[in-house]
């Protein structure tokens, strides 16, 4: 049992870290802002509730009330995650988006008329 | 297991530190930020494995919760400064300054 | 009635997190639930139209659309897995665009998740809302179409349409 | 100029780091804190105040005076910001530039906040309330409870935080707080203790002594809660609008 139990520990938050390679990766090579902010926003959310979810389950080891209960709260942080995750990106993105910043793109038609768009609202 | 734990806070660290390249490299103000708010979350998990290897994750989870919490305040709190200040967009010149 | 509700839901998140079931401490929660209910039980509850069995049935088809949700999220990333690992040439194969696009929705909360749900599929992020048109990222390999014109934001607008406002349903079906 | 102060700080520095000599070596089990004070605490702090958690007995308790200080520092600082950054009159109309961002509009931060805010307030009072058993305390409580009020005017703006908690309610509670810390102490005086001594609450709470100092310890942590939120909550006020109370972050 406790063996089984460990290795669904390990599977997801291996997962987790590689999901979270990803991300670091993507941070790192993806070349505008926006685009890293692709792999920011996806890749934190999902590897962070990934390996809370393995923090979870490794409460399960004895399940007695107070760890159940720990397991609870673990699973808490990781609903908060899911809703802040997107919101932070959201408010990140926009706010870059809000300062202009540079877009890198080949189809400069779409990207240049919202651009207009905010030119003519400030 | 509990060495697994430890074993698993290095390998977050390591991506971490991958992830400070970013905020380092910039080169806009809010590329830094996107670097920040990684880690940050990241820590949240970082204190819950210093709870695991420790064996006092009851502990811990409190504050893993309050820090995912402010983390999430700080994200949109720097956020909304730089869309204040337009100029947060500009590629930063080199002024270091004493 | 909706500051009940705030107060019934705080308690037991109250429960969840204490762990201590003396008669102290959940009179401590007792009133804890009731300040926080106080202060800021008109914040919870957007919607003051619909009832409380109706929230419930709501709660229900959200947990159904979170599970399709998840599997949505573990998608993204692995394309962004794919993306970020396996690409020699960035410009050879990134191709991110803007685009914008008006949904049916029209509860804020409803605009919300559907806002969060485009951040959390593969190669969308919202980037804002507003007057309700919502102002789109897309990033796509050169295989792929248009995000814009394919059925994924339509679907899933009609996925979050069937949680919260079922009554829109037909508009978007025939607005396709 | 800039090398005066490059010198003046990296003397500062060396002096700081010579000093450190004298003091005892980290974690030296001779030193004087380890063999007199910390055992005491650790020994005696359970059966005196029937705290599990002694941290929070050295805090509120043992060293309640030192803890009263620090919410009257925070309180002054307040106070300090309030002062220094306030202004009564509004500029005028014509001054003001239109906002760049599109504050109050925003959707998904406004529902995230609204979902978000009562959970965290939810959990700085647990955090208030189980300062006794877990981590946690009156400022770290008074800190996420400061914080979720500041999302909400993150979210919306500082009018709608402002409407909710007029200036004055929030300048009444900051005070509020640090005088319920002090007058927990000095009714000790009325009740014939020491001040800040909660045991002689025992006459008026029908418990134990020791049962007296862990009630009398909650007590001032709410006093220290209350302070923290709403100096929190008035720093930013002043700091984000620049003293205007108009607008927000």
């Amino acid at each position: 049992m406790s063996m089984y139990l460990n290795t669904i520990v390990v599977l997801f938050t291996g997962i987790g870290w590689i999901f979270f390679l990803g991300a670091t990766v993507g941070i790192l090579r993806f070349p505008d802002f926006y685009t890293r902010m692709h792999a920011a926003g996806k890749g934190d959310t999902l590897s962070t509730m990934m390996i809370l979810f393995g923090f979870a389950a490794y409460q399960l080891h004895h399940p007695d009330l107070a760890s159940l209960l720990v397991a609870f709260k673990i699973v808490f942080i990781a609903v908060l995650i899911f809703i802040t995750g997107p919101t932070a990106t959201h408010a990140i993105m926009d706010a870059g988006y809000g300062s202009k910043i540079d877009h890198w793109g080949t189809r400069d038609g779409s990207v240049s008329h919202c651009l207009i768009k905010e030119d003519e609202r400030s | 297991m509990e060495n697994y734990f430890v074993l698993l806070g290095t390998a977050l660290i390591l991506l971490m530190f991958l992830t400070l390249v970013r905020v380092v490299k910039g080169p806009t103000a809010i590329d830094r930020l996107i670097g920040v708010n990684v880690i940050g979350t990241k820590s949240t998990l970082l204190i819950l494995i210093i709870g695991a290897s420790l064996g006092r994750i009851d502990m811990f989870i409190d504050i893993a919760l309050a820090y995912a919490l402010l983390n999430f305040m700080v994200s949109l709190a720097t956020a909304r400064f730089f869309q204040r200040n337009r100029s947060a967009g500009m590629i930063e010149k080199e002024e270091v300054e004493l | 009635m909706f500051g009940f509700m705030t107060f019934l839901l705080m308690f037991g998140l109250w429960i969840t997190m204490s762990g201590k079931f003396d008669l102290f401490h959940l009179a401590l929660g007792v009133i804890s639930s009731a300040i926080v209910a106080m202060i800021s039980g008109d914040l919870l509850f957007q919607d003051r139209q619909k009832g409380f069995g109706y929230r419930l049935l709501q709660a229900g088809r959200f947990v159904q659309y979170a599970v399709w949700l998840v599997a949505q999220i573990i998608y993204a990333n692995m394309y962004v897995l794919k993306l970020a690992l396996t690409t020699k040439k960035m410009d050879q194969v990134l191709d991110p665009y803007i685009f914008s696009f008006k949904p049916h929705l029209k509860t804020p909360f409803a605009q919300f998740v559907l806002a969060n749900s485009i951040t959390l599929t593969p190669g969308t992020v919202t980037i804002r809302i507003e007057d309700g048109v919502f102002l789109v990222h897309a990033i796509t390999g050169p295989a792929a179409g248009d995000l814009e014109d394919s059925d994924v934001i339509n679907g899933m607008e009609r996925r979050v349409a069937a949680v919260f406002e079922p009554e829109i349903l037909h508009q978007i079906e025939a607005g396709k | 100029m800039k090398i005066i102060a490059l010198l003046v700080s990296v003397a500062l520095g060396v002096i700081l780091l010579v000093a450190t000599n004298d003091l005892p070596e980290w974690g030296d089990p001779q030193s004087p804190a380890s063999t007199h004070l910390s055992r005491y605490y650790i020994e005696n702090s359970m059966e005196q105040t029937s705290v599990p958690n002694f941290v929070t007995a050295v805090l509120a308790d043992y060293r309640g005076y030192d803890t009263m200080f620090e919410t009257a520092v925070i309180f002054c600082a307040g106070i300090t910001v309030l002062t220094i950054l306030r202004r009564s009159h509004r500029r005028k109309k014509k001054d003001v530039q239109p906002r760049p961002c599109r504050e109050g509009q925003d959707i998904i931060l406004k529902s995230a906040a609204r979902l978000i805010a009562p959970m965290m307030q939810l959990f700085a009072l647990y955090v208030l309330a189980h300062g006794h058993h877990s981590p946690g305390g009156g400022f770290q409580g008074g800190v996420i409870s400061g914080a979720s009020f500041i999302l909400l005017s993150i979210a919306y703006d500082l009018e709608m935080l402002l409407s909710r908690l007029k200036e004055r309610t929030i300048m009444f509670f900051s005070g509020l707080g640090v005088l319920i810390y002090a007058g927990i102490g000095a009714i000790c005086l009325l009740l014939g203790g020491n001040f800040l001594n909660y045991s002689s609450w025992s006459k008026i709470l029908q418990v134990s002594e020791v049962e007296a100092r862990s009630h009398g310890m909650l007590g001032i942590e709410i006093g220290v809660f209350i302070t923290v939120t709403f100096i929190m909550i008035s720093l930013y006020a002043d700091l984000a609008s620049g003293g205007e109370m108009d607008e927000g972050l």
